[in-house]
């Protein structure tokens, strides 16, 4: 920064010379371009709907200049704003082409002012509402709030005709169990289970289901089935749970299993 | 926490009204999160005025709302009147069935206490999930009873008072046989005539728990 | 809402007189730190109550008083009264300060909402980072409203029933200022001429600000 960028302040008014130390110390402390412009229109001191927009071209086109000259990196977004402000204020300059649809330099010029209006409506509104009696500053909730219980009461609609009506169901299904009375030639899956917990512990290799089938059941057609069964099924319960891997060739071959590492 | 320990500004100044130094001790002892000394509010409220005299009026109005000034130790708070402490319980009510599988446990559990899990999943022919047994639990149906003495020495389960209570029964005893059940028309899966001993068989397992009961 | 429609339960249960459903009244709201909305209310008091009429009678009651009932919404809440707010030092929660960005995009959401995070940008003519519209809405000062139906059905943001309370508003009507601005034409999203997404912002412009308040 030499002393030369400084000389030409003596010209500038307060105002503008605040504006500009603004720019020049905090070129970051300005939210985007339309922030800058907001700052920079009020030095015109006249109500924002009777803003001069090619003035204000004017004045962001000059701070931009003036903040290259101090190789202040400008973010790209302001350097958009200018290329379109320099667009616009020649626009506004040159008599308007009867060939161009498009919108009109006035156009555009008011949009700009209709920006920069909302704008600073938008930073008094907030103002505003910052400047409000606020909940836990200026007025307070209860201190000592007593907290609601909230019991979630859960009633089950069993009655007792339910439960020995359920009860009467399970009997009665055993009542119509045909092995029941033939306990002799029956291979329960609880006492498969019981063997194949026992047996699988060496069942390191695939081996065939009917492998595991325990001595003497296999004569008896009826006891062979049972056992075939039971072990089948008690071979399935323990995949469930994950000790024991199945696999059969294809529909009828020989089940095979192992014990899973 | 006063500015007005200075004589001086204690002459300038003159205590609010009544009326307004009761308004402040309402909003002080509104937005505490406890209940505050007489020093403390007379440390918070303008020099000269009198917080004795303020919560008296303050303690009147009150009398009869649904909020009273109440005095907590040497401290003073607000308290929702207590005939109107039901309001501030919320109570849902949901009335849910209970699963087949949950009826069915707690149907063995009720006829063949006390019971294993294994025995129950032997009765019903099919596992018996934890959660069916985790809620039967929790809703104090059925609790623990001693472990069975055998290998493993296996937890048995047995139904509680709230069960008796629940279903209006003197005790699981009282819980009708097979023979009464298919007498009163709950069985509607009549068996053949030629299975009828098997049935009374049955029915004899079922007293023959009876023993077992834990009483 | 009510629990009054069927004339024939209304008959049944009488309701508790007015004086007893304001006490009512009274106690749930002292009792709760946040607003209660009526429906909430209703569901708490007796069948047959009339919580909007306790209500009235109870915000007069409260008029002018060290504490008073506010409406937040379509809820209510007792609050000290702001001018006692000195007397509160004690319970002044520190907030967290809010950056600038954070109070204008705070501000735009209020008073444009709902509003796109594209519409807040062009509002402020710089890009909103995540972090502030993040900070706003953990602060649960801001919510998300309905998508636009416009292409790519971008999120909206509108205020929250904590933002009203924070601020003392009894709804986002009562915005200072609010209806100047509309006059002015401040709040209409007015697109830059010629530009290319004007089919959308026209239709925007139609549907307008004031009608799209989600109350």
């Amino acid at each position: 920064m030499s002393d030369d960028d400084w000389t030409g302040e003596e010209r500038l008014s307060p105002a503008e010379r605040v504006t500009a130390e603004a720019l020049i110390v905090d070129v970051d402390g300005f939210e985007g371009p339309l922030d800058l412009l907001l700052m920079l229109s009020r030095t015109q001191k006249v109500d924002l709907r009777r803003i001069s927009i090619l003035q204000l071209a004017d004045q962001y086109l000059g701070f931009v200049e003036k903040a290259r000259a101090l190789r202040l990196e400008l973010a790209a977004d302001y350097l958009v704003m200018a290329a379109w402000l320099a667009f616009l204020k020649s626009r506004l300059l040159l008599p308007p082409d009867p060939t161009d649809d498009g919108p009109s330099a006035e156009e555009l010029a008011a949009h700009l002012a209709f920006q920069l209006e909302r704008l600073q409506a938008m930073r008094e509104a907030a103002a505003r509402l910052m400047a409000r009696d606020q909940l836990g500053r200026d007025f307070f909730a209860r201190g000592l709030p007593e907290d609601v219980t909230r019991h979630r009461k859960v009633t089950y609609s069993a009655t007792l005709i339910d439960l020995m009506r359920a009860y009467a169901r399970i009997r009665t299904k055993d009542e119509f169990r045909p092995f029941v009375m033939d306990r002799d030639h029956v291979f329960t899956m609880e006492q498969a289970l019981e063997r194949m917990r026992d047996l699988i512990g060496f069942a390191g290799d695939w081996s065939e289901l009917t492998s595991f089938l325990p001595d003497g059941w296999d004569s008896n057609p009826m006891r062979r089935r049972s056992s075939t069964a039971a072990h089948f099924a008690a071979v399935l319960e323990m995949a469930k749970r994950g000790q024991v891997e199945l696999r059969q060739g294809e529909t009828f071959a020989p089940i095979q299993l192992r014990r899973k590492s | 926490m006063s500015d007005t320990e200075d004589p001086v500004e204690r002459s300038l100044f003159e205590a609010p009204p009544m009326a307004e130094q009761e308004r402040m001790i309402e909003a002080i002892l509104f937005a505490s999160a406890e209940p505050v000394t007489l020093a403390e509010l007379a440390s918070r409220l303008p020099h000269g005025c009198d917080p004795a005299e303020a919560l008296l009026h303050l303690r009147k109005r009150y009398e009869g709302r649904g909020v009273n000034l109440v005095r907590v130790g040497d401290a003073h708070a607000f308290r929702t009147a207590p005939d109107l402490g039901h309001l501030m319980r919320k109570e849902t009510v949901e009335t849910r069935k209970l699963s087949r599988a949950a009826i069915e446990t707690l149907a063995i559990v009720a006829y063949h206490q006390p019971v294993t899990r294994a025995e129950i999943e032997e009765i019903r022919g099919v596992a018996v999930s934890r959660g069916t047994i985790d809620q039967l639990l929790e809703m104090e149906w059925i609790r623990l009873g001693r472990r069975r003495m055998t290998p493993g020495r296996p937890v048995t389960f047995v139904v509680t008072e709230q069960f008796l209570d629940h279903f209006g029964l003197e005790s699981a005893r009282d819980l009708p046989g097979l023979k009464e059940l298919r007498a009163a028309g709950l069985l509607d899966n009549r068996p053949l005539p030629g299975s009828l001993q098997k049935t009374d068989d049955e029915e004899e397992t079922v007293t023959g728990q009876s023993e077992l009961f834990e009483d």
